[in-house]
């Protein structure tokens, strides 16, 4: 499998890419073998993404050359790039969510067309949807909108490996497992080695350093704009690909308990699932890290939602005191103001503390704004940068600064480090740890099973209610996955 | 003689109420037909009025009032063409449609106006009259693209034809609206040579005034029309010997209107197109008729089945 | 397997119900207040005016499923008006030309809105003081007369059927087709959901966008054609008030303003609802003449209120 | 050109003022420099009256996609004839007069609310019915009647400072304070928030239909206002009197750069629109162009302008 036997099937020489002044690429090589799964890792605003959109036809380098099977590329766009086989699922998601799943894989294909086109986009999608995901649940004739973002998912990735006239050489997946489930995530890594081991190429980009160096054979690492290392995946492991991409070698997993009584502390949430049988009901004490577990669309976010809704005060069958902030997981409908800079999309969230007067000071805008970027290492020249101008993984970590500045006592965590790097997630943990420390109490709803080694109690969810809880001593993956499952079909 | 229409039925398709004109029209119209429905003259006498000015609005009234099975359709009329499809099919399910003022050109139609032509003319011969020497004019102008608006303009351009002494340097748009008068008066004031005249179309006397004193620019024959505004400020200005003249079309026309539509249902020979005479007032005899003018109204005249019958037959 | 699924599981049968429920709604209304209405008869003259408010529902449609807002459809349609009594009538391949030559403007519009990337609705506010300007420039007074063939299709009475319903039907599939059936269809709908997803499928957002206006053009240019037909004669002030009601008539119909998300089959009857309510449903509800233009208002408000409350129970 | 283009989409506003200056210009050589300043003072009057509805529509639009006020003309015109009404030809009820008028008009902002959010209809549809059930009161109430303002109240509309409208170097001011709520209060921060994304706002805890709500009865309370003054000016309250500002209010926002996706909102545009078209008009009239032509060239230069400088190439 070796890179330098195969023929290449497709390569970038010397690309750089600038936006304005930001160079989010100082000459970049990459090649792909035929039949090789090349991992593809680096910080958040590394310049991946910007990369595979040079690679896909999307952006149009600065500088240097894209070669398809040996051949430099004179003109070079999405339609060439697709007529020679290179395929894309994007960072963010690239359905129309007005159309049936059905209908977006039309979209993707200029050749079907012609009576009968719709059920044959259908059957298309559905045949390579029961291939990557059994048991996936998504009808194609189901709008987009209807679907909750892991399913959206699973029909961006499932579209992108249907094929009616053009080639399929080599697809770019850029975090496909960021929404996923760790059992849907799973299903579309064992796909993605069966098919590198028919011949076909990948380029696969993750944060979860697992998927990586689990399922590549070759990894390159990405560190501000340039490659700085390129190596068979037997070479590398999780240490050393931290230390590449540049992040302090934390020592991973070091959830130490803080040895307090949990009925020591004041109640300070207690909330009760809408559909719940039973009397189960999440409980949290001040100052603690409370997970919720199960698969993903399980009520965990139906949930969060209603505690959100009956902040300060309570009501119903939620009772709460102090004011909430709530970290969204899908950043492009739930987070970001597109139309704003990163500073105001920090400060969104505390400008009552802000004011001076009757009146928002800029000042304390630009030095909160600042506080959190250094302490968050949100990578950008200046937070007055359009917030669209950051990298996924940076939009998340302001989503973070804006909870974390606030005011509020109560922080709701819906799966949020969907897309946020190795070493900023250590980072972040550790805050959560420090402010957990300092009264402040976390609902973390995660669909990594390690990130629940953080809190200090677990609920497992299923089918909108809860059906374990489990104490930081007892929580294993396996018992995670055992109530998520049992029972359900 | 009442017989023959004590169970009939007439409606009035209106399609807009929201000036002092209007009202006073609509109010001559039901005070009116309330009296001839009490006086057992006619079984019912209802009002409509769409809820917008557009031309197809009132064709569907048209239609939706075929289908109420009204015997009569009295119509002042959004356009005097576009309505012609749904006045036919009304003709032709057997209602009378007698159209009033904003006349239509279908001609199963009745079409009752006044001289709007005469109208143009006098007001030329009326300014001739107190501005001997001549001079500058402005002309507003009403409604762009209406039979009403054309026929007034077409009667000054004709007058003046007669009075070589005067000259229109510019036509502004006024749409028979003070505000609108105004607003485009004094847009073009600043750039205009100085002016002895304005010659208009009633209703927008009382903005060009307010135009001229906003302007600063000295203040000139206006002809005016015959709202409540416009008689006022002729009465203030009379103080130190202003003259002028007003005419315009009484509301009171929808009533005469009523008559002429109970009077075909009754059988009697109407001829299909009827002048009536425009109201106006000079110098000597306004102040009297302003006196009877509700504030911010405008002048007007009922008609009586008596004064409308001695009208149709004098024709 | 997910709990989420039983969430949205009457959501999209709600969406498509939403519309026939209200004019269901108003058809029971009409009935009860006048029981004559509704027949062959009834329904020729309570809809035909309908059917060029439903072809400028399309056209707004169009325009509205690519994210953009045309507010020059009622001004555009005036124009075609204009252009039918005039030269369709004495010159037809002049006529026909200009029509055509129209429609491609409209296209280049949408060429011009995506290649400046200009937000539509000031662009298309320009372009209604033009259609506009054109038609009184075309048709300076109202007049001119429809060709034979429009009027006589215009007033096409089929066995058993109404005319207006028919038309209804026929619009409805044609579009249903050629928006929710065709493959280009999707491609046109995507572009208002994901504008940037259908870029990097390689399809050109220049063309879909020139598509889009194009269709509505020539579905504007129908409606004009259509309405001729009825009115039977020109004015060029008669389609000012299509265009606020071809938006209401997407929105009642299920439509969104941005994502692409329309219904065609919806809007046909959005717009069918929205002629009965302020047309049909106002006359025969026999309101005092000072609170008709509130009735029209509150009728609105009652049918759409009445939907509110079905999707609120439903969700 | 490009160097123009650059200029106008870091500054979207300074687009209307080249508009306006364009026009201006361009009447002035007409009448060979007669009348310019003239023509400005009047001008500077009439679009006063565009730039207070037009703040008020621009905040609606700012809202996001749909928001919009169709009731504006229908709210001037009843405002216009409460504040005569209450003022009764006398000098000293000018204040309640104004007081009633924006009362009258904040009434209305409110009402539309409250269809929007309890009835769950969509504003647009909404405020075109709510403009309906004004349009009825205010005929009833004013039966049509053209009601004349006090003369102090009368003589202030029309009073000049240095050849300038006192009217508009008070809305000056006034359009400033609304660029500062705009940027710098929790209001307008909840409004542009709020427009690029309704979830987002609310899930970042804006108080996202208190927002609305003060929104619509802020747009309504400056049409009452509106209309008051209009009134003043125009001397004399009328149900058309705002007929023009549905078009027009809109017209101001989206030249002057307030983008109707929502989110983003442009006050300096909005004096720049106003002025542009209040020009444009004072342009064609000079020219003595038909009723037609004048239409074919305002529109045309509408578009003209906006694609000149306007937008950016798309593409990548
Ligand atoms: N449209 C843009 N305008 C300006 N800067 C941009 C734009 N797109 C990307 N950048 C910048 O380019 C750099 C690389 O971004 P890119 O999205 O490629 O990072 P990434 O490695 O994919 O990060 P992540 O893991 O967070 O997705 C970042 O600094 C980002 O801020
Ligand atoms: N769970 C939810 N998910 C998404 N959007 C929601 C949710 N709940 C409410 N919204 C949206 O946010 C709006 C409610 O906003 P919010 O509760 O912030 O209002 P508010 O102004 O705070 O109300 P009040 O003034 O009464 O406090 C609704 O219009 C709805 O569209
Ligand atoms: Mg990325
Ligand atoms: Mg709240």
């Amino acid at each position: 499998m070796a890179s330098s036997l195969a023929p290449s099937v497709a390569s970038l020489n010397g690309v750089e890419k600038y936006f304005g002044a930001v160079r989010a690429l100082a000459g970049v090589d990459l090649g792909v073998a035929r039949g090789e799964c090349v991992g593809l890792v680096g910080h958040n605003g590394a310049g991946k993404s910007t990369l595979m959109n040079v690679l896909a036809g999307v952006l149009a380098p600065s500088e240097g050359r894209v070669m398809v099977a040996g051949q430099a590329q004179a003109t070079w766009s999405t339609r060439l790039a697709r007529a020679l086989g290179i395929r894309c699922v994007f960072q963010e998601l690239s359905l129309c969510p007005n159309l049936t799943v059905a209908e977006n894989t039309r979209v993707f294909h200029t050749a079907l067309r012609g009576f009968g086109w719709r059920r044959r986009a259908a059957n298309l999608v559905q045949e390579k949807l029961d291939e990557i995901f059994p048991g996936h649940g998504i009808n194609p004739s189901t709008l987009v909108q209807d679907l909750s973002i892991g399913r959206r998912q699973m029909a961006e990735v499932a579209r992108a490996f249907t094929v009616t006239d053009e080639p399929l050489a080599l697809v770019i997946l850029d975090e496909p497992t960021s929404s996923l489930d760790a059992r849907t995530a799973g299903q579309l890594l064992s796909y993605m080695r069966r098919r590198v081991a028919e011949g076909m190429s990948f380029i696969l980009i993750s944060h979860m350093l697992g998927e990586i160096l689990g399922n590549s054979d070759r990894i390159v690492v990405m560190r501000d704009g340039r490659t700085v290392a390129d190596d068979m995946a037997a070479h590398f492991n999780r240490d050393r690909l931290v230390a590449e991409m540049g992040g302090d070698n934390h020592a991973a997993h070091d959830a130490s308990p803080f040895g307090v009584v949990r009925a020591a502390r004041p109640v300070c949430v207690r909330a009760r699932p809408r559909g719940q049988n039973g009397d189960s009901e999440l409980v949290a004490h001040k100052g603690e890290i409370i997970g919720l577990a199960g698969l993903s669309g399980h009520g965990q976010t139906e949930l969060l939602r209603a505690i959100f809704d009956a902040a300060p005060k309570g009501g119903g069958s939620i009772t709460l005191d102090g004011p909430v902030s709530l970290v969204a997981g899908d950043r492009q409908s739930d987070g970001i103001f597109p139309s704003w800079s990163i500073a105001r999309n920090i400060t969104v969230g505390s400008l009552k503390a802000l004011k001076q007067g009757a009146l928002i000071s800029p000042a304390r805008e630009k030095e909160m704004a600042q506080r959190w970027q250094q302490r968050i290492r949100i990578k950008t020249p200046d937070m007055d940068n359009p917030i669209l101008s950051l990298s996924g993984g940076n939009q998340q970590k302001a989503l973070f600064a804006r909870a974390l500045a606030s005011d509020a006592q109560i922080i709701l965590m819906d799966d949020p480090m969907r897309g946020v790097d190795i070493s900023t997630k250590l980072e972040v943990y550790d805050i959560i740890r420090q402010e957990a420390a300092k009264g402040r109490t976390f609902l973390w709803y995660t669909t990594e099973t390690e990130e629940l080694l953080y809190c200090d109690h677990t609920y497992v969810f299923r089918n909108g209610m809860i059906v374990a809880q489990l104490a930081r001593g007892e929580l294993t993956e396996e018992k995670v996955i055992q109530s998520s499952f049992h029972e359900a079909g | 003689a009442h017989a023959a229409t004590t169970d009939k039925k007439i409606a009035l398709s209106n399609n807009y109420a929201g000036n002092s004109w209007r009202q006073a029209m609509l109010k001559s119209f039901e005070s009116v037909g309330k009296k001839a429905v009490a006086d057992k003259v006619v079984a019912k006498v209802d009002v409509f009025t769409t809820a917008d000015r557009a031309v197809p609005t009132q064709a569907a009234q048209i239609q939706n009032l075929i289908l109420q099975r009204y015997n009569a359709i009295v119509l002042n009329a959004s356009s005097p063409s576009a309505l012609n499809g749904a006045v036919r099919q009304a003709c032709s399910a057997g209602i009378i449609v007698v159209s009033f003022d904003s006349i239509v050109t279908e001609p199963c139609a009745w079409r009752i106006t006044v001289d709007y032509n005469a109208m143009g003319r006098q007001q030329v011969a009326e300014l001739a009259r107190l501005q001997p020497k001549g001079g500058n004019l402005l002309e507003i102008r009403g409604l762009a693209g209406t039979s009403t608006d054309a026929k007034i303009h077409g009667g000054i351009t004709e007058g003046l034809k007669n009075y070589p002494q005067f000259k229109v340097v510019r036509s502004v748009t006024g749409d028979w609206d003070q505000t609108t008068a105004q607003k485009n008066i004094s847009a073009v004031l600043p750039s205009l040579p100085p002016i002895v005249g304005v010659v208009s179309q009633g209703g927008d006397g009382y903005g060009a005034a307010q135009a001229f004193a906003a302007a600063r620019k000295p203040r000139p024959t206006i002809m005016l029309g015959n709202r409540q505004d416009e008689l006022a400020w002729w009465q203030q200005q009379k103080q130190d010997g202003y003259r002028t003249w007003s005419a315009s079309i009484s509301p009171g026309i929808s009533s005469f209107a009523f008559w002429v539509a109970q009077q075909i249902l009754d059988g009697k020979p109407v001829p299909k197109d009827i002048t009536i005479p425009y109201l106006a007032f000079t110098q000597e005899n306004f102040e009297a008729e302003l006196k009877a003018i509700p504030k911010g109204g405008v002048a007007s005249k009922d008609y009586t089945q008596a004064g409308a019958i001695a009208i149709i037959t004098k024709k | 397997m997910e709990a989420s699924a039983p969430r949205f599981g009457v959501a999209p049968l709600a969406r498509t119900l939403l519309p026939a429920f209200s004019l269901a709604l108003v058809l029971a209304a009409i009935a009860t207040l006048n029981p004559f209405a509704i027949s062959y008869m009834g329904f020729n003259l309570m809809l035909n005016l309908a059917i060029p408010i439903i072809l400028a529902t399309m056209a707004q449609l169009f325009v509205i499923t690519g994210n953009d807002l045309d507010l020059s459809i009622g001004s555009f349609i005036g124009f075609v008006c204009c252009v039918a009594a005039t030269w369709l009538t004495t010159d037809p391949l002049l006529g026909a030309g200009i029509l055509l030559g129209s429609i491609i403007v409209y296209a280049l519009l949408g060429a011009l809105i995506h290649w400046r990337n200009l937000p539509s609705i000031v662009v298309t506010l320009g372009m209604s003081f033009v259609w506009q300007g054109l038609a009184v420039l075309v048709l300076p007074d109202p007049g001119g007369a429809a060709p034979e063939w429009l009027m006589t299709l215009m007033g096409f009475q089929p066995y058993f059927i109404p005319f207006p319903i028919l038309a209804a039907i026929v619009v409805a599939a044609v579009t249903h087709f050629l928006l929710m059936g065709t493959s280009y269809g999707a491609i046109l709908r995507a572009s208002g959901g994901n504008a940037a997803a259908v870029a990097r499928a390689g399809w050109s957002l220049l063309r879909i966008k020139m598509a889009l206006f194009a269709l509505a053009g020539l579905f504007g240019a129908l409606s004009g054609l259509a309405l001729i037909g009825i009115t039977t004669s020109g004015d060029a002030n008669i389609g000012s008030g299509y265009t606020l009601l071809a938006i209401a008539g997407v929105i009642l119909g299920g439509g969104e303003f941005v994502g692409g998300r329309v219904s065609p089959i919806g809007a046909v009857m959005g717009a069918l609802t929205l002629s009965l309510a302020s047309s049909s449903l106002l006359t025969f509800m026999q309101v005092p003449p000072d609170w008709q233009v509130a009735a029209n208002g509150a009728i609105l408000i009652i049918v759409l209120a009445a939907r509110a409350l079905i999707n609120r129970r439903k969700a | 050109m490009t160097r123009v283009a650059d200029m106008f989409s870091e500054r979207p506003w300074a687009l209307s003022f080249f508009g306006a200056v364009l026009v201006w210009l361009a009447s002035i050589a007409f009448t060979g420099g007669m009348g310019g300043g003239d023509m400005l003072t009047s001008a500077m009057a009439l679009a006063t009256f565009m730039v207070i509805v037009g703040v008020g529509q621009m905040f609606v639009i700012t809202l996001g996609p749909g928001n919009v006020d169709l009731s504006l003309p229908a709210n001037i015109g009843l405002s216009s004839a409460v504040a005569m009404k209450v003022m009764n030809n006398d000098d000293s009820l000018v204040a309640v007069g104004l007081l009633a008028a924006a009362g009258s008009g904040f009434a209305i902002g409110i009402a539309n609310y409250l269809l929007i959010r309890a009835l769950r209809i969509p504003p647009i549809i909404a405020t075109l019915s709510a403009s309906f059930i004004i349009q009825s009161i205010a005929i009833s109430y004013g039966r049509g009647l053209q009601i004349k303002p006090p003369d102090g109240f009368a003589d202030f509309a029309n009073a000049q400072l240095l050849g300038l409208p006192v009217l508009a170097l008070g809305t000056i001011l006034f359009t400033i304070a609304a660029a500062i709520l705009l940027q710098r209060t929790l209001f307008g921060r909840g409004v542009l928030a709020t427009g690029q994304n309704m979830n987002a706002a609310h899930l970042a805890g804006v108080p996202v239909e208190r927002i609305r709500t003060i929104t619509y009865a802020m747009c309504g309370l400056l049409g009452g206002l509106n209309g008051a003054l209009l009134a003043a000016y125009f001397r004399g309250a009328s149900n058309d009197l705002g007929s023009e500002y549905l078009l027009a209010s809109i017209a101001v926002a989206v030249i002057g750069g307030t983008s109707v996706a929502g989110g983003k909102a442009n006050l300096p545009g909005i004096w720049g629109a106003s002025l542009f078209l209040v020009l444009l008009l004072t342009m064609l009239n000079t020219f003595g162009a038909s009723p037609g032509v004048r239409m074919v060239l305002s529109g045309a230069i509408i578009v003209g302008v906006i694609t000149i400088a306007g937008g950016r190439p798309s593409g990548r």
